[in-house]
């Protein structure tokens, strides 16, 4: 069997709309480090028309005591239309993602996507920030290359427990951002001094936007900066999903707008969102 | 050539697959031309403004899933404003399902809502009844009969009703959506459901308890489909786990007209669309000319392996 | 060490470990040793003999199964001479299951099963009442209030009241129980479904419905446990769908004092003595002195992530 | 890990009706023609005081679109307590021997067991006719062992669609039965020709007792055949079954009895019935 799309889109659909269900092979699903494993898929070219920050939704297999109902949403961690692939970094956090681990070369798995709304990086923005931990580093990633293809510069800070649980650096690195980590256990992580490293940067080259996703902490140091510089950004959040599609209203986040406090649905008009509408949680 | 088209009420539907309320919107149009599905059924609506429920919304239950979205709704309104002309681009027929906390509110916004490109109104009286203590109007014969009637006079649009399982009187219920004049029935809606996280004590649903639907609800949605084929004479709609071709026949067989399909659409986006055309191939391969030979083609008269004894207990 | 008994009225039990009515028998002891077991509780038994639902009996849903058993019985005089005495030799309190056709047969049932060596009596008022046009007993709060009066009148046993899912009223029926005079309730019984073999179009089970019991099941009791802890004062049993040592967990933080095993004890013969020993390895493990802790422990107004919007509408 | 039984059986039951939930090895799970699949597993010693006309409810995995719920019966083809031995000889009907196919070696399987009545053989019978066809064999081999052990003569009928379909003739003739096979393609397996070969036998060598199981036309003949010449007999019944202990009352089926007609269960007064008792299907 190949990979394939399982139904015909209507023309009518804009290409950069159109979502697919499609059966993808894997070609590989190795672990990275202790906790983070990269799941390969050989994919149909059409669903490969991705925007970083957008995701799949995935049906983790029914495996051995794993019986996973719902899709779980993932981060497009790269997308390589040339080659059709696909890639996800992801991390064991229950009985979907463990029943992922479980996944063979040359098994199928079906995915949905890619779905919701990705980054931005405006023209006129020369001086990427990007914020990330764990596995949300999965998220920004492919914001890397975008920013390498659009000849923007990029700093990337770094965070992690342990610098042995410090990701992709190497990948970051070869896309020409500059990278900044920073550690618990080095005890460079914390808020006060991240704030200083950022601080500094804004002093010294500048930065246009921030992007992050995933920590309230993060949140609201970039919150911060950004109100105090000026400085717009985006951060991608996450939320139970069923449909993944817009259609239950199930993946809800409050956020702030002019006449108070509105609903939007993380799969549909995010999983990105203005830094400044986000509201901690 | 087999013939798919089958008849709910005035109404003849093309193929008898539609999505169930709640589970389906304007958004599906990104994945496949909505064209290909019987009628097309909107989440339920209210006519005020309202938020839904805390999250979290939903939750997993062994193969199967809890939610408690409550009914976000911009409100009648904006509905016809926006939704109304989005589906106009749509064969397929609109099926606008609407709900409200009295009786006299939901059929004022009955009326409201028929105007032209509505072709028929869904009423989903398995939501709560302020006046009777919070009951879902379809928990009782007496408040369905009387919010059918109030229904029935506030529209000349085809009316189906939704009936909820958390009854023990689903062949009276049935009766009296029917009585009160109901065109067809849509059996069944949601199961009142619970789920704790056990290590970190909560109930996992925001709003504490919350509808069951997927293949768990299968059997409990298809005893009450059956039971309500055999109760009235209007066109019985099967919903609840239908998630492959099979479910859809059961249903058929059972007495259902047509079938709407929820959660599966949520593990497989296109699953409509290929039950659509697993229906056509199985009529094709059995030589049976239309769909309408299923309908109610249940043999309930053999089930029994013998006949030497039988009681009236379950 | 950690203390697993539960007090369930009067009764204490060393556990909360009991089987469900109907997936136990004598047979069992030629598995492992009964004593082991909070309490034994017997397949409901009738006054008469009867032999039970047509087969096919039982049959498989999606990772559930359906059954109509029905309720063959051997009688009462036969149950009191052979089954009381084989249970006497075991040290775990007998719960005998009883029903009936009438309130008042039910009630005299009830008075000639008053004997020593039973030390409650379960009545499975989830029965169809043929006085009530076939209704369960359990599925209106009327019917209820009156057949545990009489029951209540005709022993001075504990009295357990096993309720239906067959209802849209299951605080009202739980209240009435304990008004009627109940000890604790167990909830619940099976729900009625049915499942249709689409290549014959028979019903797959003989008596065309019957009752689903197993994981899918386990939302809608729990959420039925959980509703009548807050409803009543006397203890609640929980019972539906019970497989694992977390489904214990998660009955008992709901509300539930005891639980009732079925059908997992059919696919896994040993599941209750494994699931008593789970216990008392949580508890050590968390630092629990009793299993009593446990009870009603559920953090339901934490529930939801924000506060800033709820409604009643699930 | 090895077989081994998951729970202690209290000393007051006697031994022969002692029952085990226990996990079990598979050795090797292999098809034996096109229909027929022979399972061999690694088991726990206690399991193994079996009767023939036994059987074991298993477990059959949950493994690709197969999602079996409850257990499946299987009658015991083989059990060995000397080299911890149990074999079944199974046929692919539908979800749960469809996922048992997919057993590999080393997995393990979950058998409760020895379930029900097996066959007598009264100490003064010593022409024992035996009389199955296709699956049937399987229940009626371990008879057959038993037969030689306690130094009977055997007569087996094995009858079949195709002369390929017959299975365990080796293992039959191993035994010191005498065989004779019928097949509906060779013309020899209708209920006349049976019924000559029978009045053969009986006429000839003479028939102390019948033996069979599953077949309403071979039920039939032998009754009447029985009837006629006072020959007892035992047939191994089957019927739908969700605990196998006796205790749920599902698998019940008719009898007759002095005082009308009775049910049994096939799981726990069965599978094994007297011939006459048992009622055509
Ligand atoms: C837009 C988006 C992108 C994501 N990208 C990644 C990624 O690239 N790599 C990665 O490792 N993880 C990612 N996640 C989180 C990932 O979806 C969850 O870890 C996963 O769903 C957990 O499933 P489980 O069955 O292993 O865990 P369980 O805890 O057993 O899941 C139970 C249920 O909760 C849901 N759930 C649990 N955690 C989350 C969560 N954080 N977000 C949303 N739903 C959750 C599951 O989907 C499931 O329905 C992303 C989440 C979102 C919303
Ligand atoms: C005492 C006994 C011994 C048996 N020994 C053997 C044997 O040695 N080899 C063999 O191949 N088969 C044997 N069978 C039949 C075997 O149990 C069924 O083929 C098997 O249960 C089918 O399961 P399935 O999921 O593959 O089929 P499905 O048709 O999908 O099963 C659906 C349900 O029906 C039940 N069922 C289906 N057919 C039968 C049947 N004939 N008897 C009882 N329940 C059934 C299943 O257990 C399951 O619960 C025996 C049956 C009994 C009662
Ligand atoms: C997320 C979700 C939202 C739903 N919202 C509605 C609704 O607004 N109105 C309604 O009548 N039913 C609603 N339902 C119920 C479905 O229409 C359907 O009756 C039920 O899910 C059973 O079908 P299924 O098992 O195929 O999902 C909703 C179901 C789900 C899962
Ligand atoms: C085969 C079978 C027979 C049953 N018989 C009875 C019965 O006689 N009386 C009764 O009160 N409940 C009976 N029940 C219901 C169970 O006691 C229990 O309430 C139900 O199965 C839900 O629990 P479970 O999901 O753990 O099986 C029966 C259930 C099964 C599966
Ligand atoms: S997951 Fe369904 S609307 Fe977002
Ligand atoms: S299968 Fe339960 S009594 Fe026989």
């Amino acid at each position: 069997m190949t990979a394939a799309v399982l139904h015909v889109t209507p023309d009518s659909v804009p290409a950069n709309e159109r979502v697919f269900e499609s059966e993808c092979l894997v070609k590989s699903n190795m672990p990275v480090n202790n906790d983070y494993r990269l799941l390969i898929l050989d994919a149909p070219a059409e669903i490969l028309n991705c925007t970083p920050g957008q995701f799949f939704h995935i049906q983790c297999p029914v495996r051995g005591g794993h019986q996973p109902y719902l899709r779980r949403p993932m981060s497009i961690y790269g997308y390589f239309p040339e080659k059709g692939e696909l890639q996800f970094l992801y991390k064991i956090a229950g009985e979907g993602t463990a029943a992922l681990a479980e996944l063979e070369s040359g098994e199928s798995l079906n995915v949905v996507g890619p779905l919701g709304q990705g980054f931005h990086i405006a023209d006129d923005w020369q001086n990427l920030l990007l914020l990330a931990r764990g596995v949300g580093l999965a998220t920004l990633a492919p914001l890397a290359l975008e920013a390498q293809r659009l000849g923007k510069k990029l700093t990337a800070i770094c965070s992690a427990r342990s610098p042995e649980l410090l990701m992709s650096i190497d990948y970051f690195r070869d896309l020409g951002a500059e990278i900044i980590t920073v550690t618990d256990r080095e005890g460079t992580s914390d808020l006060a001094h991240l704030q200083g490293v950022i601080e500094g940067l804004i002093a010294g080259p500048g930065i246009d936007a921030f992007y992050t996703c995933g920590s309230n902490r993060l949140l609201k140091l970039l919150q911060e900066l950004g109100a105090k510089h000026g400085i717009p950004g985006e951060i991608a959040l996450e939320q139970q999903m069923a449909c993944g599609l817009g259609m239950c209203q199930c993946c809800v986040r409050s956020f702030r707008a002019e006449n108070g406090i509105v609903h939007k649905r993380v799969c549909k008009e995010g999983p990105v969102f203005d830094l400044q509408e986000a509201m901690g949680w | 050539m087999v013939d798919l088209s089958v008849q709910i009420g005035d109404l003849c539907l093309k193929n008898p697959i539609m999505p169930a309320s709640g589970t389906f919107s304007e958004d599906l149009a990104t994945v496949f031309d909505l064209n290909q599905l019987g009628a097309l059924v909107t989440k339920t609506i209210t006519r005020g403004i309202r938020q839904g429920n805390p999250t979290p919304r939903v939750c997993e239950v062994s193969g199967s899933m809890l939610n408690s979205i409550g009914i976000p709704s911009k409100g009648v309104g904006p509905f016809i404003a926006d939704m109304v002309p989005f589906y106009q681009a749509y064969n397929s027929p609109l099926v606008v399902s609407i709900s409200g906390n009295t009786a006299d509110e939901f059929a004022r916004l009955c009326e409201e809502i028929s105007v032209p490109g509505v072709a028929a109104i869904e009423v989903n009286i398995s939501c709560p009844n302020i006046e009777e203590d919070g009951k879902a109007f379809a928990m009782r014969p007496a408040s369905t009969l009387d919010v059918m009637r109030k229904l029935r006079a506030a529209t000349d649009l085809p009316l189906w009703a939704k009936l909820t399982p958390n009854t023990g009187e689903t062949s009276d219920v049935a009766r009296a959506a029917e009585e009160g004049g109901a065109d067809a029935l849509v059996v069944s809606n949601t199961m009142l459901s619970m789920s704790i996280d056990v290590k970190s004590r909560k109930p996992r649903l925001g709003n504490l308890m919350g509808g069951l639907s997927g293949p768990s609800l299968k059997p409990i949605s298809l005893r009450m489909a059956y039971q309500c084929a055999k109760a009235v004479d209007i066109p019985v709609i099967g919903c609840g786990g239908i998630s492959t071709i099979d479910d859809v026949l059961e249903y058929l067989i059972a007495g259902a007209s047509a079938v709407q399909v929820g959660t599966a659409t949520f593990i497989h986006p296109t699953v409509m669309v290929q039950m659509i055309g697993a229906l056509e191939a199985y009529l094709t391969e059995h030589n049976i000319p239309s769909v309408r030979d299923l309908i109610g083609s249940v043999r309930d008269e053999e089930a029994a392996d013998t006949v030497v004894f039988m009681e009236a207990a379950p």
